[in-house]
């Protein structure tokens, strides 16, 4: 049994209107920075889970996306990186 | 008939429920604790507004899991009345037991206001004392309103006319200033397929007496007692 | 016998450098040594320079404030507690404080707003009232600039989603902005609460052998010595030594609220205190203190957050929703169940004791030690110098009345759109509309429906009226008749909304009080604020000095912000400011003068903060009050409104366009006073003056006059009409509603969109564009 | 110039208080998963940035980060990928 950390992106899906990501695209803009565009704002998760291996780990992390920590009618997530800590 | 208001921790509009069931409707509530198993018989469950768990991750995504939830989720299975104001209307969504999400107001701040909202259908158990049409005046406090769901689901709602009340402007028209969250199609609330889950953002319970503004929320809790007593 | 405090291996030894850095002079050292009989340890000196820091200890302003007037037969606890209590009948009562967040406001807008919110929700609630409303009362500078902006923002958003967490509707307030602000914004918030008398708790420590327990969150780091920080001035090294900024968490505070109001009424136990601002240290002894009683705390076993934290850290640290409570000894477990029940911890970390001693342990070690509460009560105390500044007197002396007019001023309605949108004056509701009003469903008068806002108290007929208010360039130009308008203002909102004013509570906003123009301010508003109490019957129950309110451009306008609490007696005499849909009488009580000093026109027409400021005259104002309460009383006043910033013209234009969904017209003649100058008159800030909208003039000419006031009919509401029309020294002014109500309405929220730090974008605040 | 995709992770300093992250992990303990500890919740923000290069688009978003995106009182932020897309 070892300890990973264990980082989890979770974005608005495709489609779905993402004010936060438009306002600060416009906040980007009037600051001078005209060469950004697209820009989407999610959530970022790190955690430290206690795993045989890293695959266990991730496997771990999934399960808690699909039960609690995404919301399949909105979002999106992906398991960022595995380390062991 | 008995309403049976339930305290997650956080819930902060609970009492404002008791308050609109006993005194403006002159009913029986009793609160139900979010640890408990028990509905301890009462006829309509309510997800009250607040902030349950803070919250955080998503609003209604944790209290979704309370030990009662399950009790009222079968209570709503059985065809039992539940009402969700709010977070409790979040909650209900994230529970499954109505379609869709609510996302971050498209305004990105927390929205505190009267609005007017338009009665969409008068023929459900929580509009029956409404008619089509009728403008009614209710506060909205949330951060988190902008009803979404995937074309298909929209088009369903709309269709079987579960709508059950849209935002709109004095005139009662829609109208993208009088839609305080960007909702789709200006939902304000809906109802559930078999018509028994009824999810509102705006605050019937605040708005049962005329010296706050506005009575115009008791016809909801009117039209449940109907339909129970019924 | 005197068991023996080492110091702990690793602590850092005491050195001259570290007893300044801990901001204590050498006198003040001394004073500890001597106390001790010996040198302090690390750990003790932690302690001693929070609690005798400015925040904690008041050493530069108790003397004054003990010449302020607390005494009322319906006053149930004056200053000292958490918080002032009065009886409003019916065996009910009210808990009520308002307490500033300024410094870590500045440091982190939206934390430190929101920290302050649930700090002065603690101090009401741990009364034993429940907190049914909350007030904010907030200084920026221009909203020209980025930084000002993001500040603004970030600290509505703190208080909103605290307070909206929470609960807790926020009902009123006011926001002003004067470059003196700038670098130093004031963000003072004030919560009220109801309670039966018989639930009435003090946080007073009692019964040897009494158990005391650390109750809620567990502790960090968080900012460690936050209340010394609190006592500092602005700077580039504070930022170094900032404290680890505190983070609010509104979930746990309101299961905190819950759980506390349930151990108050069970009867478990004898006291309970916010561990506040130098948290388990000033909670544990001014308990203590208060009790006249030794206490023991090991700190080993207080429940932390984080690892190794030093017995300095865990008793300096102000982690946030944390209570000290002394449970009766034997209900330790009837405590725990409590906390238990709403997912809280409840842990026992000391006990009260004989022996007359302050002491801490770490297990067995004995880390600090002072004899009985001298550590509280022998803090030292200092009336510095106090001299006015000739600048400012120069700055008062100044002829305002020869200030020559710009081109534009030759059309009224230009000079009044200007005021109508100048921040200051116009709609707050950019703000407010982030915050709840309605949630517990007892808002009567919401905030920009009246004067004051008023809430219901459920099971009686009774109504209360709150509202803050203080007018920092009138204190500025002249502290003592400054502080006395700041509590007539408060006085005459209240009696606005058909409240009669009760009992106060107030923060003061000062800069550094060892300057002696400073201290002057200081020592003049006090005893102005005082001369009004008195005269209004209004006795101070409680409040805060915030010092130390300076950045390198200087010290911020001083800011006696006063709370006021008043009772509506019958909800029937709830009454509005805006003009009602009829065709009322407009009367004026109280007359118009030619006094432009320290005037909104002055400051935002000419860029000018200059003048003898209004005159307040405390009968006229009390008189005033008792008239317009018995002219509501008998039913004859549909709409209220008193003049403040920008005077007559833009009171009249708010009582027209204030509710953006209506606008109602009015006619009215000032022709009586054609004598005065027309900027006066129209724009000038005479006190005591309301207008007052009524279908029988005559009978409210009556009352005013059975008072002693001077009182006009001075127009009629024109509900058909599209127009504010003002005739004056034979003209008539033709304001168009439409453009008043843009003025007045888009002002806030067309600047708040500019700029690139919208500090509402992301969730965490943005950092800001310096510009 | 090209495009890139640009990712960032921001999340709360070490040792802030993170109420959120605290909240989840007990939802995850009640959930079964005890097996996690230490949850910290931040954000994730994706955008299109154009640059010469990929060393250039990073760089411009650590100015965004400085300037806007990330509060360095209570946060930290990470560039978590540049891709060409
Ligand atoms: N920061 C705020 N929070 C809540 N209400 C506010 C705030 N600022 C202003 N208000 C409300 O706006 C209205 C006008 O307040 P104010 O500008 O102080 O008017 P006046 O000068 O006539 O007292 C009041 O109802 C007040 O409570
Ligand atoms: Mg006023």
């Amino acid at each position: 049994m070892s300890r990973f950390r264990v980082s989890v992106n979770i974005s608005p899906r495709q489609g779905i209107l993402d004010p936060q990501g438009k306002a600060v695209a416009e906040a980007l803009h009037s600051l001078e920075f005209a060469d950004v565009r697209d820009v989407r704002v999610g959530r970022f998760i790190v955690m430290q889970v206690d795993a045989a291996d890293g695959a266990t780990a991730s496997q771990r992390v999934r399960e808690m996306c699909d039960k609690l920590l995404a919301n399949p009618v909105v979002e999106d997530y992906q398991i960022a990186s595995v380390e062991e800590s | 008939m008995k309403f049976g208001i339930v305290t997650f921790p956080g819930s902060n509009c609970d009492y404002d429920a008791h308050h609109a069931v006993t005194d403006a409707l002159g009913a029986e509530a009793v609160y139900l604790w979010h640890k408990s198993h028990d509905l301890e018989g009462v006829d309509v469950v309510i997800l009250p507004g607040g902030f349950s768990y803070g919250d955080y991750l998503r609003a209604g995504a944790i209290a979704r899991f309370s030990p009662i939830m399950r009790e009222v989720v079968a209570h709503a299975r059985r065809g039992g009345p539940v009402i969700g104001i709010c977070n409790g209307f979040q909650i209900a969504c994230e529970a499954g037991l109505l379609p869709g999400a609510l996302l971050r107001n498209a305004g990105l701040q927390f929205v505190s206001e009267p609005v007017r909202l338009r009665v969409e259908n008068q023929d459900t158990m929580f509009t029956n004392r409404y008619s089509e049409g009728d403008l009614l005046r209710l506060p909205v406090a949330h951060g988190e309103g902008r009803y979404t769901a995937d074309a298909e689901t929209i088009e369903r709602l709309e269709g079987e006319g579960r709508v059950a009340f849209r935002y709109v402007n004095a005139a009662g028209e829609v109208d993208p200033a009088a839609n305080p969250n960007g909702s789709v199609n200006a939902i304000a609330g809906i109802v559930s397929a078999e018509g028994n889950v009824l999810g509102i953002m705006p605050h019937p319970e605040r708005a049962v007496d005329p010296l706050l503004g506005s009575p115009d929320g008791l016809g909801i809790f009117q039209s449940m007692m109907a339909h129970v007593s019924a | 016998m005197p068991v023996s405090v080492q110091p702990r291996p690793g602590d850092p030894v005491i050195t001259p450098a570290l007893v300044a850095e801990h901001g204590l002079t050498q006198q003040e050292y001394d004073i500890l040594v001597a106390m001790l009989g010996r040198e302090p340890t690390f750990t003790e000196l932690g302690i001693v320079s929070a609690l005798w820091s400015e925040h904690c200890s008041y050493k530069h302003s108790r003397p004054v404030l003990k010449t302020l007037p607390t005494q009322a037969p319906y006053v149930l606890q004056g200053p000292g507690e958490n918080a002032g209590v009065i009886s409003i009948g019916d065996g009910l009562a009210v808990a009520f404080k308002i307490e500033s967040h300024n410094h870590p406001s500045a440091v982190e807008p939206y934390q430190g707003a929101a920290t302050g919110v649930g700090g002065i929700l603690r101090d009401v609630f741990t009364m034993g009232a429940r907190p049914i409303a909350m007030l904010d009362s907030l200084r920026f500078g221009s909203l020209e600039s980025a930084r000002v902006r993001y500040l603004f923002g970030g600290v509505v958003k703190g208080i909103g989603d605290y307070g909206n967490s929470v609960g807790i509707p926020t009902v009123a307030g006011e926001v002003m902005f004067d470059a003196s602000y700038e670098g130093n914004p004031l963000v003072n918030a004030m919560c009220v609460g109801i309670m039966h008398e018989r639930d009435l708790i003090r946080a007073k420590a009692e019964g040897v052998g009494n158990p005391i327990m650390a109750v809620g969150a567990r502790t960090g780091r968080d900012g460690i010595h936050g209340a010394s920080f609190a006592s500092e001035d602005l700077s580039e090294a504070s930022d170094a030594k900032r404290p680890r900024v505190q983070v609010g968490d509104p979930f746990t505070e309101k299961l905190l609220l819950e759980a506390s109001l349930e151990l108050i009424a069970s009867g478990h136990i004898v006291a309970i205190q916010d561990m506040g601002a130098a948290g388990l240290t000033s909670s544990s002894a001014e308990m203590a203190a208060r009790g006249d009683v030794g206490v023991t705390i090991d700190v080993s076993r207080v429940p932390v957050r984080e690892e190794a934290m030093t017995p300095y850290e865990i008793l300096l640290s102000e982690s946030q929703e944390r209570m000290l409570v002394v449970a009766k000894r034997g209900h330790e477990e009837d405590v725990r169940a409590i906390l238990t029940k709403w997912d809280l911890n409840a842990e026992v970390i000391g006990e009260v004791i004989a022996e007359p001693v302050y002491r801490v342990t770490e297990g067995d070690r004995v880390v600090a030690e002072f004899p009985g509460s001298r550590l509280v009560t022998e803090c030292p105390v200092y009336t510095p110098e106090a001299r006015e500044s000739d600048a400012i007197r120069a700055l008062r002396e100044r002829d305002v009345a020869s200030i020559a007019e710009l081109p534009e001023e030759s059309d009224p309605v230009w000079t009044l759109e200007r005021l109508l949108s100048s921040p200051t004056v116009a709609s707050k509701r950019w703000a407010f509309r982030q915050y709840d009003t309605t949630v517990r469903t007892s808002t009567v008068v919401p905030p920009g429906d009246g004067d004051a806002a008023v809430v219901r108290v459920r099971g009686s007929e009774k109504a209360l009226a709150i509202k803050t208010d203080c007018n920092g360039r009138y204190v500025y130009l002249d502290p003592r008749n400054g502080g006395r308008t700041a509590v007539a203002e408060a006085a005459r909102n209240v009696a606005c909304v058909g409240g009669r004013p009760m009992a106060i509570t107030n923060c003061l906003n000062f800069g550094n009080p060892k300057r002696p123009e400073v201290f002057y301010q200081f020592r003049e508003a006090v005893a102005g604020m005082g001369e009004a109490c008195r005269a209004l019957g209004t006795p101070v129950t409680g409040g805060n000095v915030s010092l130390y309110n300076e950045n390198p451009a200087g010290a911020v306008y001083p800011t006696p912000v006063i709370g006021m609490v008043g009772v509506v007696e019958s909800l029937d005499h709830v009454t509005r400011s805006r003009f009602p849909g009829r065709e009322d009488a407009i009367v004026l009580l109280g007359e118009p003068t030619d006094e432009l000093g320290g005037s909104e026109y002055l400051a935002s027409i000419h860029g000018i903060v200059a003048g003898q400021p209004p005159r307040c005259d405390l009968e006229r104002e009390r008189a005033t009050i008792d008239a317009l309460l018995e002219a509501i009383a008998a039913g004859l006043v549909h709409s209220a409104h008193d003049c403040s910033e920008g005077g007559l013209a833009v009171a009249l234009s708010e009582c027209a366009i204030g509710d953006p969904e209506r606008l109602v017209g009015a006619e009215v003649s000032l022709d009586k006073w054609s004598d005065l100058p027309l900027r006066a008159l129209l724009f000038g800030e005479a006190q005591a003056r309301i207008v007052v909208s009524t279908p029988d003039p005559q009978r409210v000419l009556d009352v005013a006059a059975r008072h002693g006031v001077p009182a006009h009919t001075i127009g009629s509401v024109r509900p058909g009409s599209d127009a504010l029309s003002i005739t004056a020294a034979g003209r008539t002014i033709n304001a168009p509603l439409t453009r008043l109500a843009r003025a007045y309405h888009e002002a806030i929220p067309r600047l708040m969109t500019v700029g690139a730090a919208e500090p509402a974008i992301l969730e965490q605040h943005p950092k800001p564009a310096e510009v």
